[in-house]
């Protein structure tokens, strides 16, 4: 095997991702490093400019609240997101990141996002919360602000790109850095850092996708994000929380292309195959999931489970009718041919920039369908699970609020760490996004604005703990070792056989991935399963996620890609595990539409109206999960 | 499918050291063969259609065939991004064409201003909730908080 | 392209696949080709040694009478089948087959098969009409016969392997013969003949299979098994029939182990995750499907139906309980130790040997895995869709029955064409196995005794009608040019792109064969939908089938194995159109367990016990469905 | 997995013109590699595990490691055939070894006798329903119709 040089980089804030809450973090880092003569370095897998779940654009900011303007507050944010979680959400978080998102909004208008803009020049708004933009360069302008800010830097602020973040480095209860591997040349790197915040986003492809060609890589979320967060967190010691709330989101079936703009803005019906329309038509069972199920909104789940009532009742397909939403919304000006002409060409622009400026396979498909959306509905199906606790799932880290509006009781398990916004229950570990759990629909612009909070909670920590970060070089030796055994493996066996991805000594990278993938869909309630599990299913999961993790010493990587490819699935295998270990645990139905479990088929509201954490004993290889109280605010 | 180079467009960035397509991929999919200088995606079933190796291409040699695996053959969706718009060129599978064109900024590239100043932050305090450009950006005139 | 000769080979009798029923085929044709000195000539796309569904071996034969051992009477097994299939049965057929098939079996044990036998050296049942045999060699043996009785005709004898038989050639209401390719030289093969027998198996990855990474080729039916007896039926615009009855087997889950020998042999239960056994606790829902459902045994689909409704009821996983069974057996010897371990060793030996013989990989799953039947049970499910008519399903064509045994109405069909035993409604063309329909439960042994019933058929046809084949050699150019075409679509556009497989202009076979599956999952009642479907699903399926016939002339191929791979393809989407049809025409459940029409959801025997048949009309591409009624003999 | 080659084991069949796994393979996927003289699969996603190859290659230079999207690594089942026999050595992923033998068949190789001297077919008209070797084949006396 070639030499890998080892790189060590030495600073203060290590950032680690460049997405939506990392670049919060840089730009809101910079202001304060600037301040106090603190380095900060950044490091992404990828080029920030086109980094995770916004690389390709967006075409609406999903959390805004307008407080300013006095449109909602930040009470009925809270209100709204409890209800959409089904009871189980961190308040404190919530309303933290709500009081912050408008001045992140705020500023991406300044920096040069496109907004849509009413008559009176108010933002366009999609629904309540959710406004309308040009997205296709939402990430380059966000990123451009944080590049520009950390520049103010000049030296002490570092943006590293196409290196790879593994491990993360622990020195007893704290976290001094992480390791990791360039994917463009042989170097190891090995960041040592006084406060870490994590932002590498959620996690795809743990279950089977719907496509297994090659539109394997065409699901909802990014195939680049792969548990890394998560990975990351629970490798350090770290407490997790809802791990079990994945999120499952209905899109236009194959293509992925949002609802959101057909359902809010274009007001658009679902219906059934025969006409019938889920929401309305099963609407009784909703009080059995009372009182979210009764609440408005209506909770995304449910919304997904009476689709989903439909589809294994064998009503499907289910279709957006985009034709009847346009031919109402036109019909105002039906007197008017001109108006009407004009109104519709505007319709047809924004149902396609819809899909354009995020989804582009799906314009693809209308296209290669020879669908027009004023024409003919298009089907729409629930995707398969993903982890993004940012979106209206919520798994991720246990995380420190803020001072003024944390509860007692969450302040008391920070009592003896210090009390610092979004630190994990590792010292000097900060999450945002959807590392950070139980803190839903925080969406592009909460993410952004919590990577703002997390930044400033960690410099304050930097501060109150300036000491250099101690590491301990032979394990990090050892460390590196492990990381690089996968090309070593393959150098060593590859030979012998006719074919260099089929060999009784190692798995390549793709083939684990299928592997974890089909556990994860046929046990714990993916796709192939209907999203239902139990008991005996999840343990069959744990038995045979056990042979993977086994077999995972055995990943080979012929270069420096694939090399990354292996570690993305051993992420991966991590988040799944954990995902196995609290849908086991908490035993009620809380989520239908996101999962059931069959043999408790039921909410259990006196029982499970709490958090289950959990966390992975390094030095012991145990994991502990418990439940953890939902302190609701007083709002 | 996903993306593929058009050999005869491909200009292999005229050999710099990385090439423009490299250089964007979320996925790093894009890599440069360089014994013949021609860039190609190397794992198009991870490939998300992203179109930012398309966006990006100075020689417009980068096209998408979208997933065989679900998508008929025939059509073609083609971007041409400029500094302040986006032009998409929709071919359908029938022949058809439409065009759309879309803003995608409103700042001149690379000019974003991390710290406007009509939003100055109003404290040194780092403990305190108020992040930089606040309680301004906010549009109110205070950080909200819990009524006690 | 590399030019391709043209290689024209005149015969009488051709005979078209080289498994079971082409090995009885040329068997019995050999004899009667000698005394008649008609020439015959057998095409197999692969090596008669180890072609066909039983190239692994098989460790089994399903269908044995024992009529001339007073065991049972051909009359019990036209009740048998006509209670297996729902009522839907070839009577005539299934006699036919019952009376020859122990002549096979007998023979088959002469030429070298060995079959178990017990004490008094009767053959060892493993059911009421399944023998255990050593099989691994099974296929061997019986190629070994039918190549030593075509060797005794000389020049008249003549075995071609690895040309794959791609379209029938008609003239007229006769067919005349076939062409294909070599996939070993640039040669295009001209068959013409007098008669010709279509012994080309079922079809398998029609639908998604439930492992899609290195796993898709591990389905329960064989890879190399394509549609290719359907296509080829169809395309020369034969009757068809059942081609809605797809096949859906139980199978030890992923290595597709078979599970005969375990319910019947070892009397083993099988369980749901919480004991719970479906065919009793589920046993009230059976009454619904009388008299099929009330009688014994019970039909296969309806013993599938039970059990899937415990899976959609998240009861899952099924398990087989080897454990328990093999204690029970062994249970008699408990209070001698000696006798007791030789039994256990001699339970293992016969457990492991049943998956050696025919599904390897599941012997493979044990081992890795590290179960030992006789310690835990082992999960079983549903598999995927087949066509295999020859087994518990009956798609195929519509064939002529034997003069003594069919009844006078399906005669009237055969009437202007001449009664011929197997023919279809296109003269000249016969069909045994898999290729010919509602004649279910023939197994290998009833192929082969069918191939030998239909061989002798064609060679009374070719006695009566001894006319040279006429053959428009410009139209067979035409072929030539199309069947080639992806070998020249690929040259002419594949240096454009930087990579072989991915190109607007073609579509490589791999990913065809991927949307295929996804369509037939996911709207024809693949896995994915529970095997569920319903009209606007099926009327959705036929419109991506329509654009994936359109884009089936951009099929790519590299060379002559992927050109086959192509064809294979295309085969499968003729057999996948067809059953979508059907089930469409069918408006009512018959067969819950193999598929179920969500909006048809009881079975209907005032208007459908009758068959379906279809015609698909080569001159107008048109097709045509009706009902046939179910003519049951006085049985 | 499906089948692949050990390198050093195969001598490509030592030239010939067709080899003995290309021969045999019903899925057609071995292919030699002139270059090299080695035999490689060149499909392995659609190879069923038959172990057709695996039997047939006299260097037994094929193996098979099983299916890498659903079997854990470290076991192995390997076969032994003989002219009669079959062995079977299986390893447990947990490094326990079984061996099982069976019998494959009972007449020597080649030697299957197509028409039983026992069985005359005892009529020759072609329209009959009697097969070759019928009735005695049936081990009745005669063919089984329908009582009418
Ligand atoms: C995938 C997706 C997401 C959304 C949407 C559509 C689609 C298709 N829609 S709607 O249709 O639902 O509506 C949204 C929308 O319109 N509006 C909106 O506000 N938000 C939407 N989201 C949600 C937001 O995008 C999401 O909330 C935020 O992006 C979350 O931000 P953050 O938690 O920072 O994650 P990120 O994906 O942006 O960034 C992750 C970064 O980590 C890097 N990375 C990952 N692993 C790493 C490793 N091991 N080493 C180094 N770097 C490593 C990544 O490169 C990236 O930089
Ligand atoms: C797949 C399978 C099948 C069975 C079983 C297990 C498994 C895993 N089991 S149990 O577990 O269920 O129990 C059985 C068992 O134990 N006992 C039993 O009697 N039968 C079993 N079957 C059923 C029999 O095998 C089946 O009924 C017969 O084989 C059917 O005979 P036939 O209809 O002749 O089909 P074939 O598969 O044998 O032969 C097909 C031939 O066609 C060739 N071919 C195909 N396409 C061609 C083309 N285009 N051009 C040229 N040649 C082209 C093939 O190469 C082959 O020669
Ligand atoms: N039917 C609906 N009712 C309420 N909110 C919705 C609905 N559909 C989508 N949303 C919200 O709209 C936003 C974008 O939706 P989506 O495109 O589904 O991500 C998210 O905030 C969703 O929660
Ligand atoms: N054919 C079917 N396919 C898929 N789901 C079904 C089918 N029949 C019933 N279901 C669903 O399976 C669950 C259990 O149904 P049951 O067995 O009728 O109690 C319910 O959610 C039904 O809607
Ligand atoms: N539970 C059962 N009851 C009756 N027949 C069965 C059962 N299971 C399998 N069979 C029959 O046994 C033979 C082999 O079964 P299989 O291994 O499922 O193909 C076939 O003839 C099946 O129809
Ligand atoms: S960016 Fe375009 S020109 Fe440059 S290497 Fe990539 S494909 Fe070639
Ligand atoms: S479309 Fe996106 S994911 Fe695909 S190769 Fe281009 S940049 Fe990478
Ligand atoms: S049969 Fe064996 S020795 Fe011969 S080419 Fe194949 S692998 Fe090599
Ligand atoms: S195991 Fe069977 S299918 Fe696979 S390569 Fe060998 S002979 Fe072919
Ligand atoms: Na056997």
């Amino acid at each position: 095997m070639q030499p890998f040089e080892t790189v060590v980089v030495d600073t203060d804030l290590l950032i680690l991702g460049g997405g939506m809450s990392a670049c919060g973090a840089a730009f809101e880092a910079a202001y304060w490093a600037k301040k106090y003569g603190i380095k900060v370095t950044l490091v992404d897998k990828a080029a920030v400019d086109r980094s995770g779940a916004v690389a390709m654009g967006l075409s609406a900011i999903n959390e805004y609240i307008g407080y300013g303007k006095g449109q909602n507050t930040c009470e009925d944010y809270v209100r709204y997101v409890r209800q959409d979680l089904m009871g189980i959400s961190r308040e404190d978080l919530v309303y933290d990141i709500a009081r912050h998102v408008d001045s992140s909004v705020h500023l991406f208008e300044k920096w040069g996002l496109p907004i849509w803009k009413d008559e009176k020049g108010e933002y366009v708004h999609e629904g309540r919360w959710q406004i309308m933009i040009n997205g296709e360069s939402y990430k380059v302008v966000v990123a451009e602000a944080a590049k520009n800010a950390m520049a103010t830097l000049g030296d002490k602020g570092e943006i590293i790109e196409r290196v790879f973040i593994v491990e993360p480095l622990v020195n007893g209860d704290t976290c001094v850095g992480a390791v990791g591997f360039s994917v463009r040349e042989p170097k190891f790197y090995v960041f040592k850092a006084k406060a870490t915040i994590v932002c590498m986003g959620g996690a795809v492809h743990v279950f089977r996708p719907r496509s297994v060609g090659e539109g394997l890589g065409r699901a909802w979320y990014p195939p680049w994000n792969c548990g890394s967060s998560a990975y990351f967190t629970i490798r350090a010691g770290a407490e997790m929380t809802c791990q079990e709330v994945r999120f499952i989101p209905v899109r236009f079936k194959d293509g992925y292309g949002p609802v959101g703009a057909w359902f809010l803005l274009f007001k658009s019906r679902a219906t059934n195959a025969f006409g019938g329309e889920y929401m309305v038509e099963r609407a009784g069972e909703l009080p059995k999931w009372a009182p979210y199920g009764t609440g408005k909104p209506i909770p995304a789940n449910l919304r997904n489970w009476l689709g989903m009532e439909d589809i294994m009742a064998g009503k499907g397909p289910i279709y957006m009718r985009t034709e009847e939403a346009i031919a109402n919304l036109a019909a105002a000006y039906k007197d008017d041919p001109k108006a009407f002409k004009k109104k519709m060409k505007e319709l047809e622009a924004e149902a396609w920039e819809d899909f354009l400026d995020m989804t582009i396979t799906q314009s693809f498909l209308w296209a290669a369908t020879n669908v027009k959306p004023e024409e003919r509905p298009s089907e729409i199906a629930a995707a398969e699970p993903y982890f993004i606790g940012s979106h209206s799932g919520a798994s991720g880290a246990w995380v420190c609020g803020p001072e003024d509006l944390m509860p007692e009781e969450y302040k008391a398990m920070w009592k003896d760490l210090g009390l610092y916004n979004r630190m994990t229950t590792i010292k000097g570990m900060f999450c945002a996004g959807d590392a950070a759990g139980a803190s839903s629909h925080k969406f592009s612009s909460g993410s952004h604005a919590e990577g703002r909070i997390a930044a400033k909670g960690a410099i304050a920590y930097i501060l109150d703990n300036n000491k250099a970060p101690e590491v301990d070089m032979a394990k990090v030796e050892e460390l590196k070792k492990t990381i690089l055994k996968p090309l070593e493996t393959f150098e060593q066996y590859s030979a012998i056989s006719s074919d260099p991805e089929i060999n009784p000594n190692y798995i390549m990278p793709k083939m684990f991935m299928f592997r974890l993938q089909k556990i994860m869909d046929e046990y714990a309630g993916g796709v192939t399963a209907q999203f239902t599990t139990n008991k005996p299913m999840l343990e069959r999961a744990l038995e045979l996620l056990t042979f993977l993790k086994e077999d995972s010493e055995k990943l080979a990587a012929r270069d420096l890609h694939e090399l990354m490819r292996a570690w993305e699935n051993v992420h991966r295998m991590w988040i799944a595990e954990s995902h196995v270990r609290h849908v086991l645990f908490r035993e009620e139905s809380r989520w239908p539409g996101y999962y059931f479990r069959a043999d408790y088929p039921d909410m259990d509201e006196k029982n499970w109206r709490v958090f289950v954490n959990s966390v992975w004993n390094p030095a012991t290889g145990e994991w502990t999960l418990k439940k953890v109280p939902v302190v609701n605010l007083p709002v | 499918m996903p993306s593929y180079v058009i050999l005869e467009k491909c200009d292999g960035c005229k050999g710099q050291d990385k090439t423009a397509c490299m250089y964007i991929c979320p996925n790093d999919l894009m890599v440069l063969d360089k014994e013949r200088m021609k860039a190609y995606n190397r794992e198009p079933e991870l490939c998300w259609e992203c179109y930012n190796c398309v966006k990006i291409c100075p020689q417009q040699a980068v096209d998408i065939r979208s997933y065989a695996d679900f998508v008929p053959l025939g059509a073609s969706v083609v971007p041409l991004r400029g500094s302040q718009d986006i032009m998409w060129t929709i071919k359908f599978r029938n022949g058809e064409i439409k065009r759309f064109k879309f803003p995608i900024r409103t700042t001149p590239e690379g000019q974003a201003k991390p710290w406007p100043d009509e939003w100055p932050t109003t404290t040194d305090d780092i403990k305190s909730p108020l992040l930089c450009t606040e309680p301004g950006s906010t549009l109110a005139p205070e950080l909200p908080t819990l009524k006690k």
